[in-house]
């Protein structure tokens, strides 16, 4: 793979999509141009994926001076903790192109420009040049949900907006605060993340910095009491960006996390991450409940995620290999099984005009395939083994273990609450007795089966052969952890317990 | 001497009209109050050796400008009775000088540090036509041509807006 | 030890082949023009005959090996690996798991066989044979697993079937309800388990994650950490086994086709518990008082699954509530570390349970679907080969002797007494009483008397061929298998406690010949009880009794269901309920309210300001001008 | 001497500025605006004076060109507003109201 091969990722969307917005094409044309450069920006993340080699470092590294005075860079690169997320960001972009086929070339070209921005997020190795990423993969989304939203798309718009600006404001507020500091400490400007590592945060601002940066996160991931935005955004967001926000953005939000608090605050993280992980777990059980008394499929779907990335919150909160490790796996099977999932909903909208649970009945008799590509995604997000939503689910509740056992406990609910309401769609929605709204539902066209069988079995595949894309992330994860142990015996309270065995144990 | 004579006639001239200008209810009055103020400050632009300022002050402002608002004043035949009420223009003109006598005060201020010299003589070529001329096509030409442009438009749209089409709401 | 078998892999996956092949077929051709029946039922049948097969050769490989090295494993690939856990894809054959492969697939094959001729007609034929297949190929990964997580693999995914397939006929809410509910009880147990493996990792997995090197590592377990992954453990198996307080969603697990029910009930998924707590014998046995526990929720499920047995008017939930007793004897076996015992009786149930419930099949499919024991009656004559296997079941299932039933649950009990649980084996002396009780109470109102429906009785007849071979074999083993373990006592050798004794770590009390001989005196005494008691009351033909008081207090079960609804059910949805109406848009929605409703006073309150005069915009102007100069004057003197 | 030109010019455009506060007529406003221009003018002219520069001059040439070209527009507004209100009031103008 060449080396700019990241930037060309980042900026074949990118300018694609501002020619887009300027060439006077029809949305025909619009949708082909999109589809091509999405599946260029595929065959590229595979690519990088297949050459990848399992070792913790960075590699495709681009690296350019930007702002001298102030140590701005424009640097690139991917390693273990980002390759999934890059890989979520290249795979399922293609899908939204191939199932929504009568958008406006606006929204096409909306949606380039929204993945370019999100991979130079996931890129970035500076912390400015993330930031800048951050906030040019807002305004895509911002027209999106506005113009081509559902009926109370302009409540939900605004939500979301007062949410991320809030949170970038305080993002940006901390980064300044990071970048001074390390200027006081160094003598010289960065905001290089392998620099910012090596800073040593101290102070009563420290703190503020740091729940600065994770509220900005938090809002993104959602985390619990952040996440309000979300059930209005993903119900009124056209479905495929919907698909956009749960399947890549939340994610982004998790991995800025690892990225960039957890190398940069690694003491006050371990000092607070107690209490982060009480709100993952408290998200995870509170929109988990909520999502039960949910009328609308889509809400529902929205709390389920909402409640599915309190999960993957916790692995990262608790601060072992084997719960990040989870996380990382965990954010791509959730982008594939409840992306695809939010994918089926918008077909479902789009053929029976409706989204009301109760509306339904009797799917599975009619569209067999329809019912059984469902069920393997809606399977995989309630974690059953053999999908690829089990792995991650057992590893974080591993992980959550060895960190809190009360945690654990409690996050081990989850194979309960995300059952009961998964189940109880399920029964209203394809089991039952067909009506007549269902009753005239096409099962799966030949070229749509097509289109999700590389998803489905994709799905199925990393439950079955995990091990192909966590060999891949485990050694950076293990860095991750090496250095936040460090962090955490130099400065904090690591809330964990030892099960290991103690020297006179009894012999049986 | 004289010259200080006249300046301080000419400065009471002015600023009387300008009061005038402010105080009288007929805009007819105001206007004719206006002229004054304007032929004074052409003095004292004569004053300050500026003679084609001077001619220009006369020919344009109190000239054509001048007649051109008396022109629509007249033209439009305002009555007394068409005049709007301005019951709290008292008020309004006792808040407004308080709160530019801040503002005056700080001006008069700056202006009071500037290096208080007297005027010289200057050369006998000073603000003559050539002068202004060979200064104005020389190093002002562009500003020149963009004010011509200013002119353009502005005509153009004077008869636009006062043209017959209807106004569109 | 580094025994290893390529075909190991095999055998659980060819039933899942077959799975995907009848499934994609059915899945693709239902909408149009279905293929016939007979396909799916041949291939259906394929993959459990072959997995049947390699069984056999696995049992012989083994039998083949000197007793201490009897394990053969098989690892295909390292399934994930992070940090210090590394979990392979692997497959362990020892004893244990070879006798269990046997008859889970001996029985799937039959039960495959026999659903030929149930489900004749149904228009997801070939569904049904994939649900089949699938399940049958979870439970062999979960039997076959190398370790706790493989094992979860299959645990999970016959949770997954018995969903599918106890919502089979999902027309009916009811059904799709019962299917909801297993899955979720199975779930919560599953919540256990997961903990309970996680909590095993990090006190002893880092030196390998399955069962022989857990085995190996076991002696450095503290007693918390011990005692809290067995009864977490114990979790998962209760709601795998339906045992106290999980139990609840077997019984209505009837409402799938019959088949179905035999296959969870006898070869699959329900003794799934009982294996896993014998496959962790090495943690029970260090800690006894896990094991008291597991024996004792045992045994009080078998004593109150009996007692609902005792009113029940469906024939299946009559067979249902009899398998929950029977898993609690068999808790009751493994919990007094009689491991080799509890999974003896798994073994012998399988075959009279399967039996007991393809005959219920096979009435019920005579019957047109009638389920009711009050609407049956003098069948005998009408289905002689129906009736006469189904009483060997039935004297199987009431521990008469010498069928198997007999021979396993004594076993259990004088391994309870034994090993000194008195107070367990008078309960389960009790329970044996009650079972012969009520199995007779159910053959004596079926097929003696008059009959009740003069109709359906006169159409009623046997069952063909392909339903009733299956019923013959499966007669034939639940009388004899039961010499396989014939103990001393009776002049045998206990040849399954001997063969499974490499995989099992257990202690065998020596005891005086007089306890034993109280054990076996004491349950053929109950056996004799219980089927006098009824047959002097439902002998001779009996009407319907009125239940009141207590029998209906047992016969609603009581109320133990609708407690459950009460407690757990409704208030989580009102929970949800809670949270999605006043929560979420009146508490933790509150901030973005509040801001915009912040904005929009502001806007409000500084619209006053906005009177739409220019002069009065100059007027802030100069307002604005005039502050400025105040300040700005401070700084020039 | 210069000085007392400046204060003039601060006099009247404060005069203009009053002006334009005070008063509701469409014309008043608009000739204390044209005030305004001349103190701005008589600045010019002065600062010129003081630096013997002659770009002062320039300066007030175009002051007195833009002043023409808004002559112009603002009086074809004023014969609008007339012909469509009949009103000379400058509160006619209120569409900014909040």
């Amino acid at each position: 793979m060449f080396s700019y091969a990241l930037s060309v990722m980042i900026f074949l969307p990118i300018l694609g999509g501002l020619a887009l917005f300027a060439a006077p094409v029809g949305r025909g044309a619009a949708r082909a141009i999109g589809m091509a450069i999405a599946l260029a920006v595929l065959a590229m993340g595979i690519e990088i994926f297949l050459g990848f080699s399992p070792v913790g470092g960075m590699q495709h590294v681009e690296h350019r001076p930007w702002n001298l005075s102030l140590g701005i860079s424009y640097s690139l690169g991917v390693d273990g903790i980002s390759l999934l997320v890059l890989m979520a960001g290249a795979v399922l972009f293609p899908l939204v192109y191939a199932v929504f086929t009568t958008r406006t070339k606006g929204f096409y070209a909306n949606l380039l420009l929204v993945q370019g921005a999100m991979i130079g997020a996931i890129c970035a190795t500076d912390l400015v040049l993330f930031y800048l990423f951050w906030e040019i993969m807002l305004l895509p989304v911002f027209f999106m949900i506005g113009i081509h939203g559902g009926a109370g798309r302009l409540p939900a718009t605004l939500k979301i907006t007062i949410y991320t600006i809030a949170g970038s404001l305080l993002m940006l507020a901390a980064l300044i605060y990071v970048g001074v500091a390390h200027q006081a400490q160094f003598g010289f400007w960065s905001f290089a993340i392998a620099d910012l590592a090596a800073l040593n945060l101290s102070g009563g601002f420290t703190v503020w910095a740091f729940f600065m940066f994770m509220v900005a996160f938090a809002i993104k991931i959602p985390l619990f009491p952040f996440h309000t935005w979300l059930p209005d955004a993903y119900t009124e967001a056209p479905t495929s960006t919907t698909f956009v926000l749960s399947a890549i953005m939340a994610k982004i939000g998790v991995y800025g996390v690892i990225r960039f608090v957890i190398p940069v605050f690694e003491i006050e993280f371990a000092r607070w991450a107690l209490l982060l992980a009480l709100a993952g777990v408290a998200g995870m059980l509170y929109c988990g409940l909520a999502a039960i008394a949910q009328k609308d499929l889509k809400r529902m779907l929205a709390f389920s995620s909402a409640s599915h990335m309190g999960i993957i919150a916790l692995g990262v909160f608790c601060m072992n290999v084997q719960a990040l490790t989870g996380s990382l796996f965990q954010i791509a099977a959730h982008a594939t099984s409840t992306g695809v999932l939010f994918l089926f909903v918008g077909l479902m909208e789009e053929r029976m005009e409706s989204r009301q649970i109760d509306e339904f009945g009797g799917i599975a008799y009619q569209a067999p395939i329809f019912a059984t590509f469902f069920a393997i995604a809606m399977l995989a997000s309630v974690g059953l083994p053999g999908t690829s939503g089990f792995i991650g689910e057992f590893l974080i509740i591993l992980g959550a273990i060895k960190f809190s056992i009360f945690i654990a406990v409690l996050a081990g609910t989850t194979l309960i609450v995300g059952v009961c309401y998964m189940l109880w769609m399920y029964q209203r929605v394809f089991f039952e007795k067909s009506n007549e709204r269902t009753a005239q539902f096409k099962d799966l066209r030949l070229a749509e089966i097509l289109t999700f069988l590389p998803v489905i079995l994709l799905i199925v595949a990393m439950g079955i052969f995990p091990q192909a894309f966590i060999g891949k992330i485990e050694p950076a994860a293990q860095l991750q952890v090496a250095q936040l142990q460090k962090g955490g015996e130099s400065g904090g309270i690591a809330a964990s317990i030892d099960l290991a065995p103690s020297p006179h144990n009894h012999k049986n | 001497m004289f010259a200080e004579w006249l300046f301080t006639a000419f400065a009471l001239l002015s600023i009387l009209g300008a009061i005038g200008l402010i105080l009288f209810r007929h805009p007819m009055h105001g206007a004719m109050s206006l002229v004054v103020t304007m032929v004074s400050l052409a003095g004292l632009y004569a004053l300050l050796s500026a003679r084609l300022i001077f001619v220009l002050q006369l020919i344009v402002y109190a000239g054509a400008i001048m007649s051109l608002i008396l022109f629509i004043i007249m033209f439009l035949n305002i009555q007394t009775r068409d005049l709007p009420e301005e019951k709290g223009r008292i008020l309004y003109l006792l808040g407004g000088i308080v709160l530019l006598v801040p503002v005056a005060s700080f001006l008069i201020k700056v202006v009071k540090s500037l290096p208080a010299t007297e005027a010289t003589i200057v050369g006998s070529g000073f603000g003559g036509v050539k002068e202004v001329g060979l200064v104005l096509f020389q190093d002002w030409l562009l500003p020149f041509e963009i004010v011509s442009l200013l002119l353009l438009v502005a005509l153009i749209g004077a008869v636009v807006l006062a043209g017959k089409r209807r106004f569109v709401k | 030890m580094e025994n290893t078998a390529t075909y190991l892999g095999l055998i659980p996956l060819l039933p899942l082949a077959g799975a995907l092949v009848t499934g994609l077929l059915h899945m693709l051709t239902c909408r149009r023009k279905p293929l016939p029946e007979l396909f799916y039922g041949v291939v259906g049948c394929i993959g459990p005959l072959l997995a049947f097969f390699f069984a056999l050769v696995l049992f012989f490989h083994l039998k083949g090996m000197p007793a201490e090295e009897r394990f053969l494993s098989h690892i295909p690939y390292t399934w994930f690996a992070v940090g210090d856990l590394r979990v392979d894809m692997g497959f362990l054959a020892d004893p244990l798991s070879s006798l269990m492969l046997l008859f889970v697939t001996f029985i799937g094959s039959l039960i495959h066989i026999y659903s030929i001729g149930y489900m004749a007609g149904d228009e997801n034929f070939g569904k049904f044979f994939s649900y089949l297949n699938l399940f049958l190929g979870s439970m062999l990964i979960l039997v076959l697993g190398n370790g706790p997580v493989v094992m979860f693999v299959g645990w999970e995914g016959v949770g997954l079937c018995s969903y599918l397939l106890i919502s089979f006929y999902s027309k009916e809410r009811e059904n799709v309800l019962a299917g909801n509910k297993a899955f979720i009880v199975n779930r919560i147990g599953d919540f256990g388990f997961v903990l309970g493996v996680s909590l095993l990792f990090w006190a002893i997995g880092a030196g390998g994650f399955d069962y022989l090197a857990l085995q190996a590592n076991a002696g450095s377990l503290t007693p918390g950490v011990g005692i809290a992954v067995c009864l977490l453990l114990f979790l998962g198996a209760c709601g795998k086994s339906a045992q106290i307080p999980l139990y609840v969603w077997l019984p209505d697990a009837m409402a799938g086709p019959t088949p179905v029910s035999a296959l969870i009930h006898a070869a699959t998924m329900v003794t799934a518990g009982v294996y896993m707590v014998a496959r962790f014998s090495f943690l029970y046995v260090q800690f006894p008082v896990a094991g008291s526990v597991v024996a004792w929720v045992g045994i009080l499920t078998a004593l109150l699954a009996a007692i609902f047995g005792l009113f029940q008017r469906d024939i299946k939930k009559i067979l249902a509530y009899s398998t929950v007793s029977q898993l609690g004897y068999m808790f009751a076996g493994v919990g007094v570390a009689a491991y080799s015992a509890g999974i003896f009786h798994v073994f012998t149930h399988a075959f009279f349970k399967a039996l007991l419930f393809l005959g219920a099949g096979a009435v019920i499919y005579a019957l047109h679907h009638q389920q009711d024991i009050w609407k049956m009656g003098g069948l005998k004559e009408k289905m002689p080969k129906t009736y006469w296997t189904m009483l060997i079941g039935a004297l199987a299932l009431a521990g008469c002797p010498p069928l198997s039933g007999f021979f396993s649950k004594d076993e259990i009990l004088f391994s309870a007494l034994a090993h000194g649980h008195i107070g367990i084996w008078l309960v389960g002396v009790v329970v044996a009483a009650l079972t012969a009780y009520y199995t007779f109470r159910m053959i004596f109102v079926v097929f003696h008397g008059q009959p009740r429906d003069q109709h359906a009785w006169e159409q009623a007849k046997d069952a063909p061929a392909v339903m009733t071979w299956p019923l013959l074999i499966l007669a034939f083993g639940a009388f004899f298998v039961g010499f396989l373990n014939l103990p001393g006592l009776f002049g045998g050798g206990l040849r399954v406690s001997h063969w499974l004794a490499p995989s099992l770590v257990e202690s065998h009390p020596h005891v005086g010949l007089g306890v034993e001989l109280l054990a076996v005196f004491a349950g053929v005494a109950a056996f004799v009880v219980g089927i006098t008691l009824a047959y002097r009351k439902f002998g001779k033909g009996a009407t319907e009794p009125e239940y009141r008081g207590f029998a209906r207090f047992a016969y609603h079960k009581f109320y133990v269901d609708e407690l459950y609804n009460a407690l757990f059910v409704q208030p989580y949805k009102a929970f949800g309920g809670v949270i999605s109406r006043i929560l979420e848009p009146k508490v933790t929605d509150l901030p973005v309210r509040l801001s915009t409703w912040l904005y929009r006073w502001a806007g409000n309150a500084f619209k006053v300001l906005q009177v739409g005069y220019v002069r009065v915009y100059a007027l802030y102007m100069v307002i604005g001008l005039s502050l400025m100069s105040l300040i700005l004057s401070q700084s020039i003197n | 001497m210069i000085q007392d030109y400046l204060i003039l010019s601060i006099i009247l455009f404060s005069l203009g500025i009053l002006g334009v506060i005070s008063r509701r007529n469409v014309f008043t406003v608009f000739m204390s605006i044209e005030l305004m221009l001349n103190a701005a003018n008589l600045a010019f002219i002065a600062l010129s004076r003081l630096h013997e520069s002659m770009d002062g001059h320039v300066l007030a040439m175009m002051v007195m060109a833009v002043a023409a070209a808004e002559a112009a527009l603002a009086l074809a507004v004023v014969i609008l507003l007339h012909k469509h209100k009949g009103k000379l009031d400058t509160n006619v103008f209120s569409l900014l109201r909040g």
